[in-house]
């Protein structure tokens, strides 16, 4: 299977490979990857990422080959959604809300606060979510 | 007027020939008849070497699906059954043969009659069609028979029989049709009936005002086809343009005509489709237009499949002494030749001579990024970006892009001020786009 | 309208990075993917939001009332860290999932010039807290803004191909002064 | 006989070339040039000479020995860039800064990414813009035009340019129709006939006019930005002045007066940095017209065009990656 | 002690300890401390990110490096044996000396040996060229010297010669990387062993027609006559659809084969000039220019 | 662990701490010399200073007069105006009055108008303020000659001239109001 | 590696702005002149090397896990130090400099350099170390600023040459960019000659 558009590829290393699923460790590739003072940035992306993918869209994949990691922009976009515009949009909005009645302080508060309950709805939500997030490798 | 509305362009027409009656060419000495003359996979050869061979036998079996049986052309002997040099300089198989005498097979009939009667069923048509080895003589040598089958759910609507003749200089089809009318538009019946359709339009553009003129008068005796005047613009011919122009419908990216319930299919194979059902001729001959502006004679000859390239050009007042290119086809959408000896294939509408000077390129300079190209695309692609995603390797962006809606007709290349060989890298963007859509699927 | 002119006045005429000279390493660094691009910017105008509101309450609520504002840069430095860090363990344990597909849509999410200059600033420029969170969130759309513009052109010139001497980094400098030289076009605008 | 050519198709090429379109541009650039000339004096042509001279050298240079690659100079687009350098800079300039916006043009704007076709912003006005906030003094001091000859060379008589004017008046208080009734207002006749201060291109509306219609009919440029381009400044200005006549100017002004004209057809235009689809092009002029008013009403300079059609040019990627054209038989029709 | 060192103690304090635990948590969550070996290695790496180690880049080879900890099945090929060797000090390991390769051109079917019959006007490109023609020769498998190749290498090392119309490999640039052998879609350039000297012996040809056909086109075709195998005293040479292979792997640079060569496709490169033999002429083939 | 991060933070604030104390005197030291340096640059000699402050009719920020006074006279008003019709924003002045209403001089105390052009008003980088010297507002239009004023503008930076005199006239009108100028 | 290469490392071969494109943001953000250019460069200088010694004398006592807030605290330290002694010290630098002062405290060649180096060598070669790197900046910083305040004001260091008005784009935020463009530009050229 090769990339077909509207995806996100990265490159990616089979790191290892459990009963139902494949763990890729992502190889970062940005500008960041290549600096020579990335090991201590705290901007760069070097943190590892590792990237669950299902057996089954996984292929035929031996630990410490080269694979691509691929995500569908629109899933991307999704996450992107979910994990920053949303809420964001949340502290916003009740932070304008909240300055209106009370206190800067605690309107400071409550907008952070606000993030609680989100996560928390998020993370009860997290299985239906998932399904979302599908990824697939190619060679 | 009815025409397509995304882009197009009009190149001078040049159209030298179209008042020289179609004439027939003699007899060569010898023919090179290659085994694959469609598009689709190659023919298997069924005569052997020394065998002695009678005019409209079959030399070649088209086995798959998408592929057409070959005819004798002539009669005489198989001397070879080896690679001749094919237009691009590859070697493919041919069947090559000394003529000898002009015996043809019992079973077809040479009489001059016209036979209106249409007797055939429709998978008799269809089935004679296949075993005829009749292609589209538009272009695409596409065979014929495939069309005819309508895949279960879709259904025909509309025959358009393509008449247009959009490429500058040939005349083969303008000739045809003013010639051999009455028995085009019995071929034309035929398909319909194999179709099953009660509507053909045949479209014809208006820089052919007889060719117009001269069909109306016999469509009255046809019932259900009608001429369809055109606007002079290039590609008014390729196929979906052409079903835009005359039913208004746009055939989807990615699909065939018969999605919107139309099929199309070329004068000159209507005539072929003639031949082959109501006098069993199979498809050895057709018409070839040679021309070009230094051409002593231009003419329009019936010729036999497998005759030099290098005859025909004889006969038209030899090669003219400054002669740069020679083009099997027309200028928009020809094959460059890389040598004179090539035969005559089903294919070949036209041989057109270009000038030394008119047949080299303009220096390429970069792209100004005027977007005439794009303007000009009757695909609405944006043709530069295109070549520079191939030129890049780009190809996964070049799907999205669409590259493979392409229908190759140059307008961008024409139209291109930087003259920049956009119509080159597409054409290798689209094969390597193919292939890595071919092995995905496979995957 | 006075948030208009924040807005305004953030986004176009004094763009963070065009002409505050802000997060200039990842503008640099990260922008030659337009989809990418657009997702960052996403991230940023979550972060810095955040960040801002924290370090806002912060200055106001303790070190100020203490008269200890000295303790800014180390006390808003240590605490945009670790937030920008909670926030990725937060995403990562609530749908680990969308953490992936994060990861691998988007380069990165940190811009610490950017973010820790704009919490600064909004203290300089005598803000409240609403009009800190605007500013925020203008800078962090400005930022945005001037990263999809000059990835759009990155995209270009990578298929046009720039002459070998340019490649890479000076050319990408030159871009960005054209850019502001025709944001200087805004100037006065507020 | 000689050897056979082979190539792709197709075999037929149109007669239109880069070179062809070029000095199409230049011949469009005739009247205005003449116009100039005679208002502006010798001075006129001073300005020009240099700047061209100098846009061609500088191309000279760079392509032959920093690219190292084929000098392509006579393609005419360094000639382009030159002719509209000096149509945006006033006609007493220096000959010094002359040659840095040359410089500024053909090296920064054009070259450093590989010369024609490949700048994503419009050479000239990289030039220019760069002039004006580098020299706002002598980028701003505008000769007054009169009649060539009249009294030998132009002297030292500057003043502000309509668009300057109205501006400053606005400033101090004025309404609109008190300063269009002052004397030294040129108004509307003038603006199109080119009696008013300004660089040298921007004087003439009519000159340019006539040049744009010639372009048009060689098919040079297409309607599409330049009318989504006036159309955009005219209905927004229009509706300001519709609100209050007296704090803005009416469309008709707007239009004549500054550099409207020569930026709507000439810079614009550009095909290098603007986008390529008519569909992108309608976009780019709306955003320019809007941008141009924008500026011209609220923001610092009196004069907006410039600025909006470099910001539009930064945008033109995007345009050109958002605004395809539209793909036959992408939208199925039935019937 | 004043006020203000006690508010700034116990409020930085306390910062700090929220600031520093989220930190720590995340430490521990995330960061994969980096073995810094894969710095060291990085740094030891040409940093020319070509790929023609088969990974995404240097670093990526440095992390590869490190996690396997074998050299054998990898290779640098831009910094060659000797950054190997650096590497595998490193690591502590012994590194596998490898043949250093080279980029060979595989046809000689130059303006002379092979005449151009027709001349091709188009894109600059072999890959377009090579679905479009047999090329200007007429050899449907010869080089056809539009330079995919030069674009493709990244080190400057190919060049097409102006007299000979073909590519040229720089015995010092190249790195063997072999962006060249995937860039040629004619399949024509190989990465053999560079040898002792910059001393090969290849056949110079992959046209697989029958003889005559492949020397009506170019006069130093292979044609696959098979003298060449019966010379080779190694088992070097073995000939398949009408072609002779030298395999760089069994070759000795013996030098036998190119004299009984007929046709001249057996190049040699920079050995001393023979010294000749009475009654033997000098075959008339081009000489190869190599830098 | 806990324990030593404790301790870097302890001894990092304690010695921050320190080092504000240390710097406390200074940092307000230079902010005074700058203040006194500008009063000093703008009224004759005194001995004395009275810092009162005012808020203008029009509504705005109050300004500070100091009122510079020798032997117990008053022979001066330096006034700390602004004005936010600069081109980058506010800018801050010190203007000195005589008591009856001479500008004695001014001074640029904060500024971010652009290098080179705005920033001409400095009078270390052009002669713009001389201008000002020993007119009396009374008498003296302050208002660039394009408005119709005295004042010559800096060559391309009218803006921030007008600005300038906006400050100027601030000043003015609260000396005038706090009674200096009779 | 001897101290010496330590040292000039940072000049040149591995310069933080010309080589590594660190720190971008005070590069263009303070060198309108070549001594706003030299006095971010020595500020920054000073927390190196400070942060670096301080660094390598406690790596032994602090726990991997807390390094970098460890680190972090220790540079901001260093840069809260610098910004309270200039502001009493050198007010007018200090104003000129203004935001790009605390914003030392994120430049990634001090916690580069610190994680880097600090945190693995000894007190005396991660001192040098720091000099090295942080005059390395200090050298790019005063390079550019001084081409951008001879083209720009007509002066260097304060002293006008060139009367009158010089090319002002180069003291303003187009000019920054457009100076370090070419100026990386003709570096990489001399590096690869
Ligand atoms: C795989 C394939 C299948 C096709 N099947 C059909 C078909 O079922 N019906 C039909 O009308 N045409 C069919 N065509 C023919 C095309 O519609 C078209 O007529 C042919 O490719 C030649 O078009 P051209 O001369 O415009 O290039 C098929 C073509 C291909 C390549
Ligand atoms: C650009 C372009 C121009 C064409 N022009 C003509 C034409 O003028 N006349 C024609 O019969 N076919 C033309 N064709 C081929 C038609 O698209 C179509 O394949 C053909 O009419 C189908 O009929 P056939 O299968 O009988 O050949 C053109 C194709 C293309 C892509
Ligand atoms: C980058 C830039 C900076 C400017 N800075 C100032 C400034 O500091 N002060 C000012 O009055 N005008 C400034 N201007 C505005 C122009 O110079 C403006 O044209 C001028 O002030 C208008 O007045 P004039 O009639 O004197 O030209 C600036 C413009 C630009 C583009
Ligand atoms: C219609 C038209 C308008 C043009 N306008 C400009 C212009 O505004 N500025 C300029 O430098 N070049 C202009 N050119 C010339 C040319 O396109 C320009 O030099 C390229 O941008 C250089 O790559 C124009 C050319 C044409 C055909
Ligand atoms: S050749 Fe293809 S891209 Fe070019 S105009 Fe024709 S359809 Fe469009
Ligand atoms: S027509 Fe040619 S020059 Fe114009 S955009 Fe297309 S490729 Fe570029
Ligand atoms: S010649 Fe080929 S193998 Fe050698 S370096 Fe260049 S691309 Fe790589
Ligand atoms: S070797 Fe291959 S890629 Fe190189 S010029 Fe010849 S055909 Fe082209
Ligand atoms: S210094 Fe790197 S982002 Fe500011």
């Amino acid at each position: 299977m090769s990339t077909s558009p509207d995806c996100v590829a990265k490159a990616g290393v089979v790191q290892s490979i459990e009963s139902r699923k494949v763990i890729v460790k992502i190889v970062s590739l940005s500008a960041c990857a290549s600096c020579h003072a990335n090991g201590a940035c705290t901007a760069s992306d070097t943190s590892e990422k590792l990237i669950e993918v299902d057996l089954a869209d996984a292929g035929d994949v031996k630990p410490g080959q080269s694979v691509t990691v691929n995500v569908e922009s629109s899933a991307g976009n999704l996450a992107l959604f979910y994990g920053y515009v949303m809420p964001f949009l949340l502290v916003f909005i009740s932070l304008i809300l909240a300055v209106y009645f009370v206190s800067e302080l605690v309107a400071g508060l409550i907008a952070l606060g606000v993030l609680v309950p989100y996560y928390g709805a998020l993370y009860l939500l997290r299985d239906r979510m998932g399904k979302r997030f599908r990824f697939t490798l190619s060679h | 007027m009815k025409t397509f509305k995304l882009g197009g362009v009009h190149p001078e027409e040049n159209k030298i020939s179209a008042n020289k009656a179609i004439e027939v060419f003699p007899l060569p000495e010898k023919v090179y008849v290659p085994v694959s003359q469609s598009l689709g996979a190659p023919s298997k050869v069924v005569v052997e070497k020394g065998a002695v061979v009678k005019t409209g036998q079959l030399l070649a079996k088209g086995e798959s699906f998408i592929s057409a049986n070959v005819h004798c052309p002539v009669s005489g002997k198989v001397t070879r059954i080896d690679d001749i040099i094919d237009s691009s300089g590859y070697k493919r198989q041919a069947v090559y043969i000394d003529v000898a005498g002009d015996e043809w097979e019992e079973s077809i009939d040479r009489s001059p009659d016209i036979i209106y009667e249409i007797s055939a069923d429709r998978d008799t048509i269809i089935k004679k069609i296949n075993e005829m080895g009749v292609v589209g003589l538009g272009g695409a040598t596409f065979p014929s028979h495939v069309k005819l089958m309508v895949p279960d759910g879709k259904k025909a609507q509309y025959l358009l029989i393509n008449g247009v003749e959009c490429e500058p200089y040939l005349t083969a089809d303008h000739r045809l049709m003013l010639e051999r009318g009455e028995e085009m538009l019995i071929g034309t019946a035929i398909l319909k009936k194999a179709l099953g359709v009660e509507k053909a339009f045949i479209g014809i553009e208006r820089n052919k005002p007889d060719a117009i003129e001269h069909l109306s008068r016999l469509c009255a005796k046809f019932k259900g086809i009608e001429v369809m005047p055109l606007k002079v613009k290039y590609p008014q011919g390729g196929e979906k343009q052409l079903i835009k122009a005359v039913v208004n419908l746009e055939v989807p990216s990615g699909k065939l005509p018969i999605e919107v319930g139309c099929v199309v299919n070329n004068v000159g194979t209507a005539f072929a489709v003639y031949e082959a059902i109501q006098k069993n001729k199979p498809l050895i001959e057709r018409v070839v237009t040679v021309t070009g502006k230094s051409v002593l004679n231009p003419a329009n000859f019936l010729v036999r499949i497998g005759t030099p390239v290098s005859l025909l050009i004889e006969r038209a007042g030899g090669l003219p002494e400054d002669t740069g290119k020679v083009i099997s086809g027309g200028p928009m959408m020809g094959k460059a030749l890389t040598s004179l000896e090539v035969p005559v294939v089903k294919g070949t509408s036209g041989i057109l001579i270009m000038p030394g000077q008119e047949s080299k390129r303009t220096t390429v300079l970069s792209c100004i990024r005027c977007g005439r190209c794009i303007t000009a695309c009757p695909m609405g692609l944006e043709p530069v970006l295109l070549a520079q995603l191939s030129e890049s390797q780009l190809f996964e962006k070049a799907e999205k892009e669409k590259i493979m809606d392409c229908i190759e007709c140059g307008s961008c290349h024409y139209t291109c001020p930087a003259g920049r060989p956009l119509l080159d890298y597409l054409r290798l963007g689209k094969n390597k786009t193919g292939l890595l859509i071919r092995n995905r699927g496979k995957k | 309208m006075e948030y208009i002119i924040i807005i305004i006045s953030a986004i176009f005429v004094n763009n963070i990075v065009f002409a505050q000279f802000l997060g200039i390493c990842p503008f640099l660094g990260v922008s030659n993917k337009l989809s990418t691009s657009v997702g960052m910017g996403g991230a940023v105008v979550f972060v810095m939001t955040l960040a801002t509101i924290v370090t806002y309450l912060i200055y106001q609520f303790i070190l100020i009332p203490l008269g200890i504002g000295f303790l800014q840069t180390i006390s808003y430095i240590l605490v945009i860290a670790a937030l920008v860090q909670m926030v990725e363990i937060i995403l990562k344990k609530v749908s680990p999932s969308m953490y992936q597909a994060l990861g691998i849509f988007l380069p990165l999410i940190t811009t610490n010039c950017a973010v820790l200059g704009v919490a600064i600033l909004v203290i300089q420029k005598n803000l409240n807290l609403l009009e800190s969170v605007v500013f925020a969130v203008a800078n962090a759309v400005g930022f945005t803004l001037a990263l999809v513009v000059f990835a759009g052109i990155r995209e270009h010139m990578e298929l046009m191909g720039v002459p070998k001497g340019m490649r890479g980094i000076p050319i990408a400098l030159v871009v960005a002064g054209l850019l502001s030289l025709a944001f200087m076009g805004f100037a006065g605008l507020v | 006989m000689s050897l056979l050519t082979i190539s792709g198709s197709p075999h037929v090429h149109t007669q239109q070339s880069v070179k062809s379109i070029m000095y199409g541009v230049v011949i469009a650039m005739i009247p205005a040039i003449f116009v100039s000339v005679y208002f502006f004096g010798i001075d006129a042509a001073r300005v020009m000479l240099i700047s061209v001279l100098g846009c061609l050298f500088f191309e000279w240079v760079i392509q032959k020995y920093l690219i190292k690659g084929p000098v392509t100079i006579n393609d005419g687009s360094a000639l382009v860039t030159g002719i509209l350098l000096a149509f945006n800079v006033p006609a007493n300039l220096p000959w010094w800064i002359l040659i840095i916006g040359a410089l500024v043009s053909i090296g920064i704007g054009k070259m450093s990414f590989g010369g024609l076709g490949k700048n994503p912003f419009n050479p000239a006005l990289v030039g220019r813009v760069f002039l004006l906030i580098s020299f706002p003094v002598q980028m701003t001091s505008w000769p007054m035009p009169k009649a060539l000859f009249a009294e030998g060379i132009t002297d030292a008589i500057t003043g502000p340019t309509t668009l300057g004017i109205i501006k400053e008046g606005l400033s101090a208080g004025k309404t609109i129709q008190e300063i269009m009734a002052s004397p030294d207002f040129p108004g509307y006749l003038n603006d199109m006939m080119g009696v008013q201060g300004g660089s040298l291109g921007e004087i003439s509306a009519l000159a340019l006019l006539l040049g744009a219609l010639f372009m048009f009919t060689r098919k040079i440029i297409t309607w599409h930005i330049p009318t989504a381009y006036i159309g955009s400044a005219v209905i927004f200005s229009g509706i300001l002045w519709l609100i209050d006549p007296t704090q803005y100017i009416d469309p008709l002004m707007h239009l004549l007066a500054g550099g409207m004209i020569l930026g709507v057809f000439y810079m614009a235009t550009d095909m290098v940095s603007s986008p390529m689809t008519a569909r992108g092009q309608i976009v780019f002029g709306v955003g320019a017209g809007l941008l141009t008013i924008l500026i011209r009403v609220w923001g610092a300079y009196p004069e907006g065009v410039s600025f909006a059609i470099l910001i539009m040019n930064a945008f033109t990627p995007l345009i050109n990656s958002y605004f395809k054209p539209k793909r036959f038989g992408e939208v199925v029709k039935h019937g | 002690m004043n006020e203000t060192i006690v508010f700034a103690v116990i409020s930085l304090s306390a910062i700090g300890s929220i600031s520093a635990v989220i930190l720590y948590f995340v430490a521990q969550k995330f960061k994969v401390i980096e073995d810094p070996r894969i710095d060291i290695v990085n740094e030891k790496l040409p940093g020319a990110n070509c790929g023609g180690c088969g990974l995404a880049g240097c670093r990526a080879f440095a992390e590869e490096l490190v996690k396997t900890g074998d050299l054998s099945k990898l290779n640098c090929p831009v910094g060659g044996s000797e950054t190997m060797r650096q590497i595998a000090e490193v690591l502590g390991l012994v590194a596998e000396e490898k043949d250093p390769l080279i980029a060979v051109i595989r046809c000689n079917g130059s303006r002379a040996n092979a005449p151009v019959k027709v001349s091709y006007e188009g894109a600059s490109s072999c890959a377009f060229a090579h679905v479009l023609t047999a090329g200007e020769s007429g050899c449907p498998n010869g080089c056809l010297g539009l330079g995919d190749c030069v674009v493709s290498c990244q080190f400057d090392a190919i060049y097409i010669d102006d007299i000979t119309g073909l590519p040229v490999v720089s015995n010092e640039k190249c790195i063997a990387c072999g962006a060249c052998v995937t860039a040629c879609p004619r399949s024509i350039i190989e990465l053999r062993k560079k040898g002792k000297k910059d001393r090969r012996i290849f056949v110079s040809c992959i046209n697989t027609e029958k003889g005559g056909p492949a020397r009506k086109n170019c006069q130093v075709a292979c044609i696959g006559c098979g003298k060449c195998v019966k010379e080779c005293a190694y088992d070097a040479i073995t000939l398949q659809n009408n072609l002779a292979y030298i395999d760089h792997e069994k070759c000795k640079l013996c030098r036998k084969c190119e004299p009984v060569c007929p046709t001249g496709s057996i190049l040699e490169l920079n050995f001393p000039p023979r010294k000749e033999k009475a009654g033997e002429t000098l075959k008339t083939t081009e000489p190869v220019t190599v830098e | 662990m806990v324990l030593v991060l404790l301790g870097i933070t302890f001894i990092a604030s304690f010695s921050l701490g320190a080092v504000y104390n240390l710097t406390k005197e200074p940092i307000a030291k230079a902010q005074q010399a700058k203040k006194e340096a500008a009063i000093k640059m703008v009224v004759p000699e005194f001995d004395n200073l009275e810092p009162v402050t005012v808020t203008p009719d029009g509504g705005g920020d109050p300004l500070i007069i100091n009122k510079a006074l020798k032997d117990s006279a008053v022979v001066g008003y330096a006034v700390e105006t602004y004005t936010d019709k600069g081109f980058g924003g506010r800018i801050l002045l010190m203007v000195g009055f005589l008591p009856d209403g001479t500008i004695v001089n001014t001074a640029v105390l904060k500024h971010t108008e652009t290098p080179g052009l705005g920033d001409k008003m400095d009078a270390s980088k052009s002669d713009f303020s001389e201008q000002f010297k020993n007119q009396n507002p009374e008498s003296y239009m302050l208002k660039v000659t394009k408005d119709g004023g005295k004042v010559d503008a800096i060559t391309a930076a009218t803006i921030t001239s007008r600005a300038f005199c906006d400050g100027v006239q601030r000043a003015w009108d609260v000396v005038k109001k706090e009674g200096g100028s009779k | 590696m001897n101290q010496m290469q330590n040292f000039t490392k940072g000049f040149i071969k591995n310069n933080p702005v010309f080589a590594l494109l660190l720190g971008m943001c005070p590069t263009l953000g303070v060198t309108t002149s070549a001594i706003n250019g030299l006095g971010m460069g020595l500020a920054t200088t000073f927390v190196l090397v400070a942060a670096n010694v301080v660094i390598s004398l406690i790596k032994n006592i602090i726990p991997d896990k807390v390094r970098i807030p460890a680190f972090i605290v220790v540079i901001a330290s260093f840069v809260t130090i610098v910004d309270l002694v200039m502001a009493g010290y050198a007010p007018a630098l200090h104003e000129q400099l203004g935001l790009f002062i605390p914003l030392i405290v994120v430049n990634c060649i001090v916690l580069g350099r610190a994680e880097a180096f600090a945190s693995k060598n000894g007190v005396f070669s991660s001192f040098i170390d720091g000099f090295g790197m942080g005059l390395g900046f200090a050298f790019a910083l005063t390079l550019l600023g001084g081409i951008r305040e001879i083209l720009g004001s007509g002066a260097i260091f304060g002293f006008k040459f060139i009367p009158g008005d010089a090319i002002l784009v180069f003291v303003l935020a187009p000019g920054a960019f457009i100076a370090l463009g070419y100026l990386i530009a003709l570096i990489n050229k001399l590096r690869s000659a």
